[in-house]
């Protein structure tokens, strides 16, 4: 009997195995890769999957997607560039303008997807691309750079040892978690991606929820183009492209069902853990690109199928 | 073995996670016999037919068709067995026709193509024999919940079974509709069909049955022959203790203040509905299926909105558009679709009780989460939610307690007017009754009800006065002195009258 | 041609019109996602837009079957001048070969394809061995055959011109300074993005790593920013970054002396590269005649010695 | 009454209503349109989405989706010139082999799918990067070309005025309307679509089907790579890439419900030709790059946007 229960705990924490796995590989195969400051870099290379990853998970919570993030990013990174560098904004100044175009941008996405009707993929899919377009009107496709100095403190400066971006990182996951088990509409959340039906007759405005999670989804995304934008200290229209399937992939790996109701942030963080450990790994290792794409989609497979197998076989 | 014997259940058990939904179970059906099945919600009854088909694959035990042995069973092997079974929970497709869900998994080919316009006469045939007006073309998620439920009773008796099973068949039915259903159930067991029927109404199984097998938690109890044995102890098996009436008695609570005035409500397909509730009354509302009664209480909880006419609560005119908006006002819906409006499957029972408090319970958002906590234990206890924990998923409660789980939501929200939609649908006698209690209960406390029930001894057991609505106006009203059967089958099916007026 | 009957009929007034101000162009290049492109496509269309022509510049994100599109669209409009940068030149062949039948004037860029009248070439391979050279002189002032320099490639081989510049980084490395280097790294780096996480990967794993060669001004960027970000500002004399496209950000790092010691441009500036390239499109337009089909680009090192001079050109 | 009727008719055939007004839109805002030789050029260049999208028709019936589409175009250029090139295969057997390789692809995601249960989206993301990766490896990332010249009339030819992939994609869309209008396993899509389980329970074997769906898909998409390679006449390891957004696109305009179980073929035909009508036409008006990213992205909105909205109204 006790041993079952550790064996369940293990099960709904598989995906912490495979990390683990993953991990100890790397670290037998380069030990440079245990260095603190290797960890470190990791942990300040995941920043950006890891804080976007916590609107997708909100996202997928309720069956949706946003294929609008990456261009969030990229926007993001354009306008409050713009702003800094061509309308003589202060830095707090842009970082707030283009971080209520994120949760604008999101706010858009929650109104097609609600109040319209229109199927999330499609919906977020015309907003990539509007907004990808419209990134490169506004920068006339060149990259936008010279700012403040003190803007790189975001995505480069240290508190203590701790990369600051690791440090926001951190809290969006606490705030995230926060959101989810301990606020009302956290719970909302997960009824919504349960049963929109029967959540609106349960009193829930599942109208609301569903701006209310597309507004956040814009905003976690700009802020992760924020911290893309001081980390690289310049903004190119380019820089977000493609992020989305990285940030879904971190989500679906910790476990959220992309048919919606379940999943924990605990475990997304997991997933974020695992491509971040596994692109630096695989650069340490010196893999080709064309390698790492095939190895990428294996280990994706292997790690989310076995997580699958497991819950196929304890539901029949 | 024994030949008589088409299909035998031996030492079946299932676990699931923290449950063990059945122990040791044995079940021996005769040809040619109806088998009733019956126990509290949550006694193993449909997990135990499912493991017939492979739905659901049994821990240990074994299945014996006709004397031939399975140890894993799957959906083909059972049909090829020549065993029907007709599912608790429904399952066709709406996107496909009636007729080809008739034919769902075994349709009419020539070679590699499907003969549609053959499907559609042998469709014809079924329905008739049936005794439903369905045309064949009609896409099934257009068609009412009752009709969904006559089109999977069609598909079940269309496969030529020599087993029928058939898991609480009748829950969605009208009366009407139930007796044609009876009707086939004869026929096919004078042609030595076998059927093994699941219900919590009583009165169908004595009409019907051969022998009743009893469970209890998950174990067999007791084998009867129906003629044999007498209700009271069939109750006594089944729920562990004798239960005296099957309408406990309430004080008089009904008070001279009008909580709801529907003036001239008329949308969602309803036309011109009157009428007036007081405080601390039930009232109830009689029809045949389709005649607009779920219609007229999604109006009233905000869910669709009416067209035209006044909603009146409390002496003030509200206007709810959305099912927040009428909660907060104090009106509660319990649904008859207990799946799709009812509970949130995927949630654990604490969370679906506090749902519509949510709000109320937090501060800076923030869940209070030993109130929370007390009140799911609350109705636990008070409505005898049959569960390990309260973080159990609903989904994994059964059918009755899933209802519980439902009404405790509601009685959580602290509502002033109720609105049951056959509340006790699929519910077990031992539920049924303490449902009742729970609506004696409510009035007394000063709350109102608005009861909406195919069940007419429970509408005539239940109510204190009853409206009957046919084609989306209101025939008629009985006061209690007046309640019988024959006036409210009148009323309901007085549609030539509503035609007739509407001239 | 085809089109001359039409002109024929016309009054004078507008034929010279026709001839003298207003043409209609199309151009398909291979992708904007590297800001070289960009940069030079939005001069080409502040220059198109002063002169009054109709313009549409389309990017085809390196499929050639889009590419093919584009230009029986163009076609279909019938634009008097079609420029292609191919996603691969075979592809679009026969496509030119119908563009051409039907009186259009057909220009490529950076390759040399049968069915036009210019190519507008660069030898990627050379410009990769330039490239190559200038880092590899680096390397020989630097460091010796018992210090040998740790060298990063930021490459992008999913496209063959760049899968040619690596090439050409790798031999003249080879050639000049056998034996005084070693490859620790060859990751790709298209957009600063990855390339600034990439290279801190690759410092991790050799932090020792002090020269890079990059295929683009992507790798550049990134590298660039890791560099500073590793010794905090102070770029030792042993560092460097080596690359292609001097775009302004990069002459602007060499100028500030950070980290990029030389980048290898073409014309000197995105603004003088869309000057020559408008150029030719009206010497085209115009009928002109070249002696030879392939006209070759220069290649241009700028370093710290003369990158204020083509910088002052971006302001 | 009668009018309703009409009304209803138009409901259902929305999109096409969005498909005459861009057609008349574009034919007055440029006569150039309405020639011949450009309406025959537009249903060459769409004869690839064409084709490709009736497997995705089918994947999308069952609530699936199949990411994997562009990188099978990929890998089925690269293969076949490969064979034809390289390792001397006739140009026959070439085609077989690598259309094989299409359906074992597809194949594969039904296995991933089906048997071990993971979602979709992430099962054919994870293949789609396995096998680009995979066309880099084997091309080496430069274009393979070089083909018998006989290979062009597959892609290039005509019969009579029309030309041979407009044939190929017509002969696709009627076989793809035969299987789900005619045959037995067809319908059974609409019935795994609409309700797994009660499929599974009146004894379809869901799990073949969606086999049979996604080695279909497989073999779609392998076909419109076969037919791209005969237009390029050399093959790319960039070929497909991003081509499974164009097509799922075109499914969606075309109304298929990414929820399953409802669907047609001949609305996804006016989602294929509002995609080409639309990328012609801006052309044809001179829109640039940036722009045509924007409004594509607002058809795409609208032309769906308008169908939920007719669908919502008509529900409540
Ligand atoms: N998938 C599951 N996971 C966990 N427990 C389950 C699952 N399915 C059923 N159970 C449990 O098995 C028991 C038997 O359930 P079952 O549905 O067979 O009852 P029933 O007799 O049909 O009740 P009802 O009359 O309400 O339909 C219940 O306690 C239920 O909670
Ligand atoms: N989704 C739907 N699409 C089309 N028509 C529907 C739909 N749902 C219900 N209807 C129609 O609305 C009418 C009312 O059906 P419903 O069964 O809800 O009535 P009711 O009075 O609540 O029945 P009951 O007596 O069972 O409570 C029926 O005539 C039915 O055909
Ligand atoms: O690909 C481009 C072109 O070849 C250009 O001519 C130089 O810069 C590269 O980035
Ligand atoms: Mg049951
Ligand atoms: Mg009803």
């Amino acid at each position: 009997m006790k041993n079952n229960v550790v064996l369940n705990q293990l099960k709904s924490k598989a995906i912490w195995v495979v990390f683990v796995i993953l991990f100890i590989g790397f670290a037998i195969a380069n030990p440079r890769f245990l260095s603190s400051s290797n960890l470190f870099t990791i942990a300040r290379q995941v920043s950006m999957y890891g804080i976007a990853s916590i609107g997708m998970t909100f996202v997928i919570l309720i069956a949706g997607i946003d294929l609008s993030a990456g261009s969030v990013i990229t926007i993001v990174n354009i306008v409050c560039a713009y702003l800094m560098v061509n309308s003589g904004f202060s830095m707090p100044a842009a970082i707030i303008c283009s971080l209520i175009m994120a949760v604008g941008i999101g706010i858009l996405n929650g109104f097609m997807v609600s109040t319209i009707g229109i199927p999330a993929i499609i919906a977020t899919f015309a907003t990539q691309i509007v907004f990808e377009g419209a990134a490169y009107l506004l920068s006339g496709g060149t990259p936008i750079y010279g700012f403040d100095t003190r803007f790189k403190i975001i995505g480069q400066g240290y508190v203590g040892p701790i990369p600051v971006p690791v440090i926001i990182m951190i809290c969006c996951f606490a705030v995230g978690a926060f959101i989810l088990n301990k606020t009302y509409f956290g719970r909302y959340f997960y009824a919504v991606g349960g049963n929109e039906e029967a959540s609106k007759l349960s009193g829930i405005r599942v109208g609301y929820i569903k701006y209310l999670i597309y507004a956040l989804s814009g905003l976690f995304a700009g802020l992760a183009g924020i911290v893309m934008l001081s980390r690289t200290n310049s903004a190119q229209p380019t820089a977000g492209k493609g992020y989305e399937f990285d940030v879904i992939t971190c989500v679906v790996l910790g476990g959220v069902s992309v048919s919606g109701g379940y999943g924990k942030i605990s475990n997304v963080i997991a997933g974020v853990m695992i491509i971040g450990v596994l692109t630096n790994g695989m650069v340490l290792l010196n893999v080709s690109t064309y390698m790492q794409m095939v190895v990428k989609g294996l280990v994706l497979v292997l790690a989310v199928g076995f997580d699958c197998f497991q819950q196929k076989r304890a539901t029949t | 073995m024994n030949d008589e014997y088409i299909l035998q259940l031996q030492h079946i058990r299932k676990e699931y996670p923290g449950v063990v939904a059945l122990k040791d179970v044995s079940l021996e059906v005769k040809k040619g016999e109806i088998l009733a099945l019956i126990g509290e919600n949550g006694a193993g009854k449909s997990t135990l037919i499912k493991t017939c088909s492979g739905a659901v694959i049994p821990t240990s035990g074994k299945i014996i068709i006709n004397g031939k042995e399975f140890t894993s069973m799957t959906p083909q092997l059972a049909a090829e067995n020549g065993i029907a079974i007709i599912y608790q929970e429904f399952n066709n497709v709406k996107g496909l026709s009636a007729a080809e869900n008739l034919f769902l998994g075994n349709p009419i080919r020539k070679g590699i193509l499907v003969d549609k316009k053959a499907m559609e006469e042998e469709a014809e045939k079924a329905f008739a024999q049936l005794n439903i007006k369905i045309n064949p073309k009609t896409l099934v998620g257009n068609l009412t919940v009752g009709y969904q439920q006559m089109v999977e009773i069609a598909k079940a008796i269309m496969q030529d079974a020599k087993v029928l099973i058939m898991d609480e068949p009748s829950a969605p039915l009208t009366n009407a509709e139930v007796e044609s259903m009876f009707k086939v159930c004869e026929l096919l067991k004078s042609k030595g069909v076998s059927i093994i029927y699941i219900s919590h109404r009583l009165d169908e199984i004595y009409r019907l049955s051969d022998r009743i097998v009893v469970l209890r938690d998950g174990e067999y109890v007791k084998t009867l022959i129906t003629k044999d044995s007498v209700v009271d102890e069939l109750i006594h098996l089944m729920v562990g203790r004798d239960l005296k009436e099957s309408y406990p008695p309430r004080k008089p609570c009904i008070k001279e203040e009008i909580v709801l005035d529907l003036q001239n409500v008329t949308g969602n397909g309803d036309k011109e509905i009157n009428l007036q509730i007081k405080k601390g009354e039930v009232l109830g509302l009689g029809g045949l299926v389709g005649a607009g009664r779920t219609e007229l209480a999604q109006m009233i909880f905000g869910a669709v909105r009416k067209t035209s006419g006044k909603i009146v609560f409390k002496g003030k005119e509200i206007d709810p558009k959305t099912p927040r908006e009428a909660i907060d006002f104090g009106i509660a819906l319990v649904p008859e679709d207990r799946k799709r409006h009812g509970a949130l499957l995927g949630v654990s029972i604490k969370n679906n009780i506090n749902m519509p408090i949510y709000k109320k319970i937090s501060r800076f958002s923030v869940i209070d989460s030993k109130q929370e906590l007390e009140t799911a234990q609350k109705y636990k206890e008070e409505l005898l939610i049959k569960t390990p924990s309260l973080n159990q998923l609903v989904k994994n409660l059964s059918g009755g307690n899933q209802q519980k789980v439902i009404l405790g939501k509601w009685l959580a929200a602290n509502s002033e007017l109720i609105i049951f939609d056959e509340p006790t649908r699929g519910i077990d006698v031992g539920a049924k009754f303490e449902i009742y209690k729970l609506i004696n209960n409510l009035v007394e406390q000063g709350k109102t009800i608005l009861l909406i029930s195919s069940e007419m001894e429970e509408l005539m057991g239940m109510s204190d006065r009853i409206l009957v609505l046919a084609e989306g106006r209101i025939t008629g009203e009985l006061r209690k002195e007046e309640f019988k059967q024959d006036s409210i089958m009148r009323m309901a099916s007085a549609v030539e009258e509503v035609k007739k007026n509407e001239k | 041609t085809t089109k001359e009957p039409t002109t024929d009929n016309k009054t004078t007034e507008e034929t010279e019109k026709e001839t003298g101000d207003t043409f209609k162009v199309g151009i398909t290049i291979q992708s904007l996602e590297n800001s070289y492109w960009a940069g030079v496509f939005g001069e080409v269309e502040t220059l198109l837009k002063e002169k009054g022509w109709d313009y549409t510049i389309l990017a085809c994100n390196d499929s050639s079957a889009t590419q093919i599109q584009q230009i029986e669209n163009f076609v279909t409009n019938e634009v008097d001048l079609i420029m292609v940068h191919p996603s691969d030149p075979n592809a679009i062949e026969d496509y030119l070969k119908a563009a051409m039948d039907a009186g259009i004037k057909v220009m490529c860029w950076d390759d040399k394809m049968t069915n036009t009248d210019l190519n507008w070439v660069l030898d990627n391979t050379e410009l990769g061995y330039t490239i190559g050279k200038e880092a590899a002189n680096f390397i020989n002032d630097h460091y010796s055959a018992d210090k040998k320099a740790e060298v990063a490639i930021m490459n992008y081989p999913q496209t063959p011109i760049l899968l040619e510049r690596e090439t050409g980084i790798l031999s003249a490395l080879e050639e000049i300074a056998k034996d005084k280097y070693e490859i620790v790294a060859q990751q790709p780096a298209i957009d600063a993005q990855a390339a600034l996480s990439n290279m801190e990967t690759i410092l991790q794993a050799n932090p020792d790593c002090k020269i890079v060669c990059s295929i683009g001004a992507g790798g550049d960027i990134g590298a660039n920013e890791a560099f500073m970000t590793a010794t905090g500002g102070k770029i030792p004399d042993d560092m460097g970054i080596f690359s292609a496209d001097a775009t302004q950000q990069q002459l602007e790092a060499i100028v500030n002396g950070e980290a990029s010691r030389a980048s290898v441009g073409f014309e000197g500036s995105n603004k003088k590269t869309a000057e020559a390239v408008v150029d030719l499109y009206e010497k085209l337009l115009n009928g002109e005649t070249f002696d030879e089909q392939n006209l070759v680009r220069p290649l241009l090192v700028i370093d710290a010695e003369n990158a204020e001079e083509y910088l002052a050109d971006y302001k």
